[in-house]
């Protein structure tokens, strides 16, 4: 059990700081909440610096790391609430087609992924909460046709490229398609957190080609479990960034706001709840680097693994979001601190691929309760 | 102790309904030209605030000429249980009713009285309170804004904050020190400033939830000139004002707060008929039905602490329970949104919605509802501020 | 709706408060659990002073008073730590007989009460845990057979006579009886707070005499729900008694005990914890109080009140037990020091009769969710 | 960052265990004779420990003359790993082993080494550790308990409380004030008292959980003499050695911390396989399984923070998790003895049980864990404590 990065590591996640402190100030995610267009940064530098192929291998042109070299950036974008495809492309789409084990398509869009050509998305089944009917296939020759819609769609309306899983009468009901972009319907929802784009997806009797099929369909339910745990993961990653970066304006703010003639932070109240939040990111992301060693090293833990860091994540976010706003008093009421924005990308990354709450009744499951 | 009111009471209760039921604004004016601030009164609240000053029932505790009936405090309550049931408040200018009127009766001389106490009861002008600042957030007696006195005005420089209403207001309530060598409590005097006078400069704040709307306002003063006559109680004897401000009608505010949260609970019910992240209703969910549960009890019992509270303020004791009742009753709001919120997943994440305003169509999202509460843990004394005063005023702890 | 106690009702407390002071300080409570007799007061104040009899009808020897009067009586006790049977007598035993309408039973045994000359308990029915099977009964001629077990009976060992509540085949399953203390094979309970004796109360073949059956067996559901709502508003009550003299040793303690050259109570971190004990105590003495209206008046929010009551009893335990404990610090930790004694109470006092978990299960029914 | 140890590591691992299964107390001799307290060393646990010492297990990251075998890091960390597996603790005097042994070792002259390092280690003479006192319990600078320095002796008065053991002990380790002028932090010396010596009344103090159990004791000392040597380290430098002492090993302890939680929690799961309130398994019910996850969650991120921590202590570099630790473990055992009390509803009423030991045929109810887990969250600084290190310390609050 050695939870220390190694060196190299340690070179990289630091060079991925410095890199998005220049390059991805929070204005970036302000201007895209307050309606600009996407940004160009961070993902050019990802391009650039090769981040979009850290976990891919070599021969698609990645850098042949694992997934915790690709977690310490994933975490790094989380501390500077960077907007952008990275976070799908990299952990929602890539593991999704690489768990296929599909060579062929790999070597087509991972690669393209890897030199930075190719965004992409995961719609990942059925609505939970059977809100919808999901997407039903149905074979057509050689091909196959998509009907169904899938909600909440991460970059749903702007990734070039979607991994869709479907229903299929087949074996265990699973089947995996990629879909480019121009054949969706996409409707975009008015998010808690519009600098993560969220889209209802629609297939309309959508075509897929036979080289668009990844893996074997109705023999993909593990593939899917599998590629959602690592997202999972990832987003656990990411939510512990963003909730240490607004941990340390809460410390900023504690120690320079001065009321009764003493800095705030002072005050055993807000010093007590400073230990308190710094418990909880603390223990999120102490599981979250467990969970970041469980995927690089394939242990057989993994569905346990993902449960406690998006679980440890959301009990994190939770209370950070919340005291952070209450800490920074008047001020974090306002819509020109930064504090919402970094609230409201931590919340997002509690509600989306299931709550803090979900993930306990998972454990629950898993413990044989 | 009774479960229910006596038959007199029962009857002033029904004639302030159909009063009300005759009275009310109607629905499509509210929707037509909704309240922008705390201090944006539109035309049809105007009229209704007038209505209901010529009727007796718009502070029901005070006299006929005053916009009330001499009621008595069993008959306030049971009005302000009434005025929580509709869907508008009774004053689109808050501050001015609940705060700076009762602050003017008490301690303004007959001219300022006759000059602006029936206006604001009549909402012909509005206001707004000055009393943050950058540096004075929850501590009061540390404002900085400078009054000048030079013969017979004031010259006011300095800078307000978290200032409500401030961009619609006809006049500001404005904490002012008017002597900086005596000690901080002292040296503070209350001055009534024109928001037109030059010099002033407000700037809006919009809020977390909702880039569009900005009740609170920075608003600078530089060298803004004030009558004499504007000075409102004794030179330097402000701070004691500024704690009778703030009391005025405490004993009653926490009606409204419970009948919100009553009307959450219901929100919650609905949701429950929902499917939730296993596609089940949520009401089969017993962590969901749980935590409901345990927010129903604690409005009901945030009804019966006022209750309680009420018995003692009806019989002139000093009530300090309103530190207790707006702590607890915050925090109740928050936990409740966030409830919701996580019962709700990814389908939380969709916060379409026109914006806060009043009779809309649809509710505003949790997410939205849940940023907003923190107005009421921050606004009017943090919930740090409400324990300090509980351990300290209540329980009789020492200072720290 | 009126909180105010009257003033008859505030002299009738203030002299149970002083006669409790004199007579029943905690001293008496850590006698019987550090093992001595049961002591002779304050049972023998209730009897002398006719609290025995204060909600029961003058007609039976009673003062007539309201479920308010004994309420007020019974948080007193709670204040006081009262051990012995007066609230199993009064509002368990009494409230059974008393709502049967038996007017020959309550002649008889609610009369002997009243006067002092018989205690009494309940034995509510099957373990909600279904952990034994309860109490059957079956016809015999015009007697009745009672067979089984009932747990955790409070005072089941010493009562006089025990209502039961047992299983019939006829009608709603439901038939009550009385039962002497001889009848009875008990097993004491080595319990949490001892000065609150529980016994295991076994039924062994016991023959009930046609006098001793209370109403109409297969029609006593509605009975044993209504006086089972008056015992678990009693036991709210009882509860938060017994917190707020905690409440208030914490407060005694918090402004005597120096640390680091100060009071502790001047840290922000103890009147933070103050602030959130009051509340919880406010909160769950306001519904008790709320529920102890509704019983009196026998108002239909009968059920929902109750389970309000104890469920709110039992978050102000939680907390109250708790922080009276850590505030005390090590000397909270020991046996000396009467606060475990106060906890000890507090928490029976929600374990009995429903936790406030179970009840918000109760609660989420009761608002259809 | 690796899930596994290397193979080296994972062989020492195999040898301790090999040598456990062989060496271990034999369970009906532990039976037999409990120990009593934290310095009540029956005669099974002195073998045991003496056993330890020899083969080089007692401190493996000491040198074999010290019980050690000169472990790395990592070993030692795998050693608390195993320790922490089986039922009985390596000493039956744990001051005595982990805060005086290495205080002895760091700061006490040879001639007090030969006289009390290595028969310590061996268990033949045992240790209280004399800190806290009635008007000092948190804040140990505050200390008054008087060594007045005459010629060769020391003559000790005062009252320590809270003094673990102290009723079985031979020796206490105590921390005096010598110099009552000089500022609180100086002025404080450290004294090797023998527990015979006439002056010395020790009242036992029992526990909340158990009239019976009794390991805090008062000690008082009445004009005490203490000979001049043994004073440990310089005259008033003992505040140095009070941090010293309390540092020892804290970057493993949660490793017994975590394994006992992790047996809680399997504990947890059979309360679930028991009929709850409605007669289903708890385990069926959400609420529980919620809760039971919950804690789950907690205890295994307390491992893994723990291997964070430990990570940067292998490293030499300060390890300041250890108030992380430390609060959050204390905090999640008693909410998770609340939790499987309040699931057992009136069946947590029945504390039968014969008194905290070990390896006894039942567990200890969950009302009685419930009560003893105050020990942790007020012993060795209180929860409250804890987060005022956290913040003043580790996240650079400015101090109050």
């Amino acid at each position: 059990m050695d939870f220390e990065v190694s060196e190299e590591q340690e070179q990289l996640r630091a060079s991925v700081a410095d890199v998005l402190a220049r390059e991805c100030p929070p204005s970036l995610a302000r201007a895209r909440v307050e309606g600009g267009d996407a940004p160009v940064q961070p993902w050019r530098s990802a391009v650039e610096l090769g981040w979009t192929g850290i976990a891919l291998p070599e021969a698609w042109g990645g850098l042949g790391l694992s997934f915790e070299e690709l977690g310490l950036v994933v975490e790094e974008h989380g501390r500077a609430l960077a907007p952008g495809p990275f976070l799908a492309t990299t952990t929602w789409f890539a593991p999704l087609v690489r768990e296929t084990g599909d060579e062929v398509a790999g070597a087509r869009w991972l690669a393209a992924v890897a030199r930075g050509e190719c965004t992409g998305s995961a719609a990942w089944g059925p609505d939970l909460a059977g809100r919808d009917a999901g997407v039903r296939a149905r074979r057509d020759g050689d091909a196959w046709i998509l009907e169904g819609t899938q909600r909440f769609v991460l970059d749903g309306d702007s990734a070039d490229e979607l991994a869709v899983a479907a229903q299929v009468e087949a074996g265990d009901g699973c089947a995996l398609f990629l879909v480019p972009q121009q054949a969706l319907k996409c409707q975009r929802v008015v998010s808690l957190d519009a600098s993560r784009p969220l889209a209802h997806v629609g297939f309309d009797g959508v075509r897929v080609a036979p080289d668009r099929v990844l893996g074997e369909p109705g023999a993909s339910r593990g593939v899917l479990a599998r590629a959602r745990e690592e997202a999972s993961v990832a987003l656990a990653l990411e939510t512990v960034g963003t909730c240490r970066t607004l941990f340390e304006r809460v410390l900023e703010h504690a120690r320079q706001r001065v009321q009764f003639g003493r800095p705030i932070g002072s005050f055993q109240a807000v010093q007590h709840k400073c230990a308190d939040m710094f418990v909880q990111i603390e223990k999120a992301r102490a599981t979250a680097h467990f969970a970041m060693m469980v995927i690089a090293e394939d242990d057989p833990r993994r569905a346990l693994a993902a449960s406690l860091a998006k679980a440890a994540a959301g009990d994190c976010q939770r209370l950070v979001a919340k005291e952070a706003i209450q800490i920074h008093g008047g001020m974090g009421f306002t819509w020109e601190s930064d504090v919402h924005l970094f609230a409201r990308r931590a919340k997002t990354g509690d509600l989306l691929l299931g709550t803090a709450r979900e993930h306990r009744a998972r454990l629950a499951a898993l413990l044989e309760l | 102790m009774k479960l229910h009111y006596d038959d007199a009471t029962e009857r002033f209760r029904a004639e302030l309904r159909a009063w009300l039921e005759e009275n009310q604004p109607d629905v499509a004016a509210v929707r037509a030209d909704p309240s922008r601030s705390s201090a944006h009164v539109p035309e049809w609240a105007r009229a209704w605030q007038e209505r209901l000053f010529d009727a007796g029932w718009l502070v029901p505790g005070w006299p006929p000429e005053l916009g009330g009936r001499n009621a008595t405090p069993v008959q306030q309550l049971v009005y302000f249980e009434e005025m929580a049931r509709i869907p508008v408040m009774r004053s689109y200018n808050p501050q001015g009713l609940t705060i700076i009127a009762p602050s003017l009766r008490d301690f303004a001389s007959p001219a300022q009285q006759a000059r602006f106490l029936v206006p604001s009861l009549r909402a012909q002008i509005t206001w707004c309170l000055g009393m943050s600042e950058p540096g004075a957030g929850s501590d009061l007696a540390g404002l900085q804004t400078r009054a000048e006195l030079q013969g017979d005005r004031f010259l006011v420089t300095g800078q307000k904050v978290w200032t409500s209403g401030a961009a619609h207001s006809d006049f500001c309530f404005c904490f002012v020190r008017t002597d900086s060598e005596a000690p901080k409590h002292r040296g503070i005097s209350v001055l009534v400033i024109d928001m037109r006078s030059p010099g002033i400069d407000v700037r809006s704040m919009p809020e977390l939830t909702d880039r569009e709307r900005a009740d609170f306002n920075e608003v600078f003063f530089d060298g803004v000139v004030v009558p004499r006559e504007n000075l409102v109680g004794p030179l330097n004897q402000g701070w004691s004002m500024a704690a009778g401000s703030l009391a005025h009608e405490r004993g009653m505010l926490w009606t409204s707060q419970a009948a919100r949260l009553e009307q959450q609970i219901d929100r919650l019910r609905e949701l429950a008929r929902t499917p939730g992240s296993d596609g089940r209703r949520l009401g089969e969910d017993a962590v969901f039905r749980d935590r409901v549960a345990s927010l129903y009890v604690d409005v009901q019992a945030l009804r019966c602490m006022g209750y309680r509270g009420f018995a003692k303020f009806a019989h002139g004791e000093a009530a300090p329970e309103h530190s207790v009742l707006k702590l607890f009753g915050s925090e109740i709001e928050q936990r409740l949104c966030l409830v919701a919120l996580e019962a709700q997943g990814a389908e939380g994440l969709d916060v379409d919605w026109a914006g806060f305003g009043m009779m809309g169509d649809r509710e505003p999202p949790w997410a939205n509802r849940y940023l907003h509460t923190f107005a009421n843990t921050i606004a009017g004394g943090t919930s740090e501020i409400q324990r300090n005063i509980i351990a300290q005023r209540v329980l009789g702890l020492p200072r720290s």
